[in-house]
């Protein structure tokens, strides 16, 4: 029965030094500051779309970013502020994107779903369930051309284990010999449909043998067994050079997206889960082995509330991204591409030799429509029904 | 007559549809426990039970795949792709299954299916959850595509899809399903495929708009009229697939200026296809050139404010209007 | 090493009566007769397009039909004459759709690939690799759901196993609990690419692991064994409703198509095989065993022979479909379609109420063209190369 | 220059593209140890080695998706899908990643990919193998769109690809890859995308055709000229997006009419888009509605007849000309 909250883990992994500690303690708070403050921000309409928070898989993400490589690539999903942030990308950027600023990871064009951050080679998050999935085979591939022993990390849901995408995709690792950890987060739902209700196997460690890989089912909620775990994976596909699937076994505390009733899901189990808080037992670990004590919480707490209030403030003081920019980004515009033009439907073509006259163009387009903001912001608040 | 709101109109017609036949049945993700991610089979599952209402996983092709298989061994199934946007992992099945099957085999067997998806824009879901692929289905012969903008058409279409034996190609706007209007009561009410509707006379431009821009061509049409004196005629095809031409045709032999609303994307687009038939037919009674409305050549980005400029509005329209009607008619109202 | 000949069969499976050995023995020979037909008429452009012969699968097909019910549903691919012969479709028709003529299977309009009858329930070749593993999950679903207890066949390729299509589709049969049978015809490439080189794991037998289903090798070259276990996997579908995978372990003698120069296989190998051919081996059971002797064989043979000349025959006196037929069939114009526009380009819109103006304009486009089949006749034997 | 065909200029181009960049490969189903399903990638794998020259197993998504994460980590993979018709499969990998990431993620990654695969009719292959897709790609923002039809042109425009850092989408067609043509020797000839090419001049109608319907364009070109004395300009697109509508408008304007040919299917096509296109930014210079030849509206049919029926040949385009001049010229050459 996975609906049982695993008894293991906790035990088996030993508590790390207090430096690491510290680092893992204040990782997973500033994740969940964030998510909580992210969805106050979406109820005030700051944040729009769909907004996905991961409250209670902090040491799924943490515990595996604590281990990899600068030069490693995550790569993660639509549910993925914490992928960012556990990679250790600015909550500024991250909370900028979600209210659709110039400052934000993707200068507001992506959103929630959709950060972005190269420097900390976090690959992105994606909207399409599976879609990460072929990404990741090609970052691993592009590791192995090259000759570097970087491994990448592709975060996925267990309801994106029924996928086409992994299928294929763990084929073709597997064949190709591609470094590749592939995580899945079990989080026991695909939005409303409950793993029983969506896959022939619910052990998701097992679909590894279909590929002939190493397949492992861990304690997604402890962050030391994800470390320890993730680590040891991370190690021999670096040396192995073959992929292996591990499986985090997790549980998200809120609904699917904002608008999720939770019909499909007992309180008594969310409660159970609860019990279990990825945050609160590190603590009671930390504490009663001693390498940390009460005032290194309260202030791991504290400087999580500290960054997240500041990173409110740098998105709310953040420009909107430039209207006349909306066409920007589209193509990169060079030698080998003739002219593009921006908008063939308007009656005199606006177009320029490399696309100079794009932006004056855009931005006519652009503002007779941007007076409708306001308009869709009420509309949304009023509508309420979201995926 | 009762007043509803479009996720119920839709949900209605497969109530009524499947208690009238017991080969009807619902599948797709989370259509049952969850009850739709937008609440459009909303009671089904409570209803009519598992058999009948049935959560997939995440596979998009295979449950159109499904869905096809079902249908060519009689049954008649109405699978729900969450959003158009993730139709496109289906669209083998779609194309090269669904739409080619009966013509492949000549006949020797139907595949009597309906794939209900939402989409569009307006909710700030980014580049990837936004679409608008009315123009990219309204290609494939062998399907029929439905597009309705009001709770009554949804309702009658969705009736006639279900009962019809061709595989359609179902496109509901995620904007529209909260609005309310006024829906014929009984159990057959049906749409035909291929009627357009005059959703307002008029006599000096010919507007086409087709789901969420249906009503912004209503309104545009309403203040055409209000402050500059023209009077719009809004035609709502309803159907891409058969397309009701005639209907069009006729109107612009009267106004002799046409503007196509749609928020899909310019190249190749809706307007793209009507445009170019209309102008094929109806050269001569043409004053000016067809305008188009479409959404902005990009993916929809997620910032309110840039969402907003990519897809078109009253103004717009109005614009286009103005611009087919050019020195035709005084600007403002002289009466 | 999946490349050697297996060893097992022939001895496990015992021997049927007389009547059923006549009739796989008349089956096998004649789908072999058909296929090297086939090919001749290909050689002489009679049968166009690609041309996929399963010369050497013979055993896998017969053996499967021949222990199928009537009502239950085979489902095929692109290389799919044997298919439908084994399920007893009959050869003129086959061979008529190969000829492209009113009187094929699906009249022309479908080809080598798409083979077609409805009375037989074969439910169809499909020229999209994976793409009749979801059709199959479908006819299977209305099994259930009508509470028939009919089981539906399911052949594909090895490299289909490889395919998006076969994890969804695996994965929906077994949570579903659809009665299906998938048969993967394992003849150890697709196209030029050897199972080594495109799947993970070559025992494809495993590949049922990961959704929790029974999975089983067998020897696809021994007509016997594959009638015994396939009735095996029938019966135990068809009372507990769970879907099997049963990989038969076989080979295609010819190429992939007619144009294939075979650079990716030894000669030698090929010969290895064919020292396993199922027709021969099976007649070497039967005369040992004493339930045929050397009169049947050679009346099999004359029978085959007989019956795909008839076929050719058949084949090249039936007329080509009317070319003002190019419109039936895309639609079934009912009730619930105001009319159909058959073709919105011409000036003047032929359309009629329910479309009674259609065969009219279609035979004055069609017509138009009709005269350049020769043309392209001549261009194909000229071009040469295919897919 | 040399006379090779359209498959060896393709060859070329990516061979002379490996040497001179080692971080562009090759992968597809059956690139390497088969040669090529169509022969294109004949001699690669000898020359470049599994490491660039890779087999796939049979999974167009993964493969596409693939040469996306390996594009954006840097490298320049050539994704070879053994036919568009097989493209349906990896639509999401092409649309919602290959085409939205660059723009989604605000440039801060590029995915410098080239996806080749070839299409069209022709060949027997049936309603499933036998696709013209040029109208649904040309609809993505995000996307280069080429068309070649010439061997030249295949060979400077796929180099022009691989070193452009946009995805491409490269169509080719099947039944142009034996024909041959001179190519220009030397490395560095690119062609740039967004450059049509007047195949032949002429003053009275202006016909536009892609990949093999350049060809039949340009056969009813002469006979038009030879018979009717009609003098016709053909202009071939070569790429779709970005495409040179001032080439096409240009002519349009000096000859006052147009006529298009494509293979694909009528509705929302590439002539759909382009009559759309000159009729807006022409209407005042056009003295006939511009005219469409497509394939007809089905799946394609095996039968060889009734393939050839559903694809159009020069005398349609004929007729297609011949209708937009009606009344202008004498029919019969008269000097
Ligand atoms: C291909 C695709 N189908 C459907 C959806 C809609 N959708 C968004 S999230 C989700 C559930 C995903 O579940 P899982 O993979 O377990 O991730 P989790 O939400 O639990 O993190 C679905 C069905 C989508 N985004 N993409
Ligand atoms: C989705 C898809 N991709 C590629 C092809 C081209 N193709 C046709 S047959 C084939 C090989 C299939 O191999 P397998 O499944 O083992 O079947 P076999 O040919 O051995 O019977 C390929 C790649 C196709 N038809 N469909
Ligand atoms: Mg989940
Ligand atoms: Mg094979």
């Amino acid at each position: 029965m996975p609906r049982s909250v695993p008894r293991y883990g906790l035990c088996m992994a030993k508590v790390p030094d207090r430096q690491i500690c510290l680092e893992l303690l204040g990782r997973m708070c500033l994740i969940r500051r964030f998510e909580e403050e992210a969805g106050r921000q979406y109820q005030r309409a700051k944040a729009g779309g769909f907004l996905h928070l991961a409250i209670g898989e902090e040491a799924t993400f943490v515990g595996t970013t604590s281990v990899m490589r600068d030069d490693d690539y995550l790569i993660g999903t639509y549910r993925t502020h914490g992928h960012a942030l556990a990679r250790g990308t600015s909550p500024d950027a991250v909370m900028a994107e979600l209210f659709g600023r110039e400052t934000g990871t993707s200068g507001g064009r992506g959103g929630s779903m959709h950060i972005f951050d190269w420097k900390r080679r976090f690959m992105g998050g994606y909207g399409i369930v599976g879609g990460n999935l072929p990404l990741a085979a090609g970052l691993a591939l592009a590791s192995q051309y090259r000759e570097e022993d970087t491994v990448t990390v592709c975060m996925f849901g267990d309801g994106a284990s029924n996928t086409g995408n992994f299928g294929e995709t763990m084929n073709l690792a597997a064949l190709w010999d591609l470094p590749v950890v592939f995580l899945v987060e079990n989080n026991l739902y695909g939005m409303g449909t409950s793993i029983e209700r969506h896959s022939a196997v619910t052990d998701l460690s097992r679909k590894a043998e279909g590929y002939g890989i190493e397949g492992e089912r861990i304690d997604g909620m402890d962050v030391l067994e994800v470390r320890e775990r993730v680590s040891h994976h991370l190690e021999e596909v670096r040396s192995k050079g073959r992929p292996s699937l591990v499986e985090a076994f997790t549980y998200r505390y809120r609904g699917h997206s904002a608008a999720d009733p939770e019909v499909y899901r007992e309180k008594s189990e969310v409660e159970e889960w609860l019990a279990k808080d990825p945050i609160e037992s590190f603590i009671r670990r930390c504490l009663e082995d001693g390498v940390l004590n009460e005032d290194d919480v309260e202030a791991a707490r504290r400087e999580a509330d500290r960054s997240v209030e500041a990173a409110v403030r740098f998105a709310d003081e953040s420009p909107e991204p430039a209207l006349e920019s909306l066409y920007e980004e589209l193509y990169v515009v060079s030698e080998t591409m003739g002219w593009y033009a921006v908008d063939e439907r308007s009656p005199e073509p606006h177009r320029g030799e490399l696309g100079e006259d794009a932006p004056e163009v855009a931005k006519n387009l652009a503002e007779s429509g941007a007076s409708h903001a306001e308009e869709a912001r009420e509309r949304q608040s009023r509508e309420g029904v979201r995926e | 007559m009762s007043e509803i709101r479009m996720r119920e109109a839709l949900r209605d017609a497969m109530a009524e549809e499947m208690r009238r036949d017991p080969d009807v049945f619902v599948m797709g993700e989370d259509v049952g426990v969850f009850q739709g991610a937008f609440k459009v089979t909303e009671g089904l599952l409570d209803e009519f039970g598992e058999k009948r209402v049935r959560d997939t996983p995440i596979s998009e092709n295979t449950i159109v795949g499904t869905g096809v298989g079902a249908a060519m061994a009689g049954l008649r199934p109405v699978v729900e792709l969450m959003t158009v946007n993730f139709s496109l992992l289906a669209l083998d099945q779609i194309v090269n299954h669904a739409a080619a099957i009966p013509y492949m085999f000549n006949g020797n067997v139907r595949v009597p299916m309906v794939i209900r998806m939402p989409g569009g824009g307006g909710h700030q879901l980014g580049p990837t959850h936004s679409h608008s692929f009315e123009a990219l289905y309204l290609q494939v012969p062998g399907l029929l595509v439905a597009c309705p903008s009001t709770p009554a058409d949804a309702k009658a279409l969705l009736k006639a899809a279900i009962r019809d034996d061709n595989p359609v190609v179902f496109i509901e706007h995620e904007s529209l399903y909260g609005i309310k209007g006024e829906v014929p009561d009984g159990d057959d009410v049906i749409q035909r495929f291929g009627e357009a509707a005059i959703r307002c006379e008029g006599s000096d431009v010919t507007i086409v708009g087709i789901l969420k821009m249906a009503h912004v061509a209503e309104k545009a049409a309403a203040e055409l009229e209000d402050k500059h004196g023209i009077s719009a005629e809004v035609i709502d095809p309803r159907t891409l697939r058969p397309l009701d031409l005639d209907t069009i045709l006729e109107s612009v032999r009267k106004t002799n200026r046409a503007v196509i609303v749609e928020e899909g994307w310019p190249h190749g687009g809706v307007g793209a296809n009507l445009s170019t038939l209309i102008t094929e037919q109806a050269f001569d009674y043409l004053d000016a050139p067809v305008q188009r409305v479409t959404g902005a050549d990009v993916p929809m980005p997620y910032s309110r404010r840039m969402e907003q400029a990519a897809i078109p509005h009253e103004e717009n329209v109005i614009e286009a209007a103005l611009a087919t009607t050019e020195g035709a008619f005084p600007r403002e109202r002289q009466d």
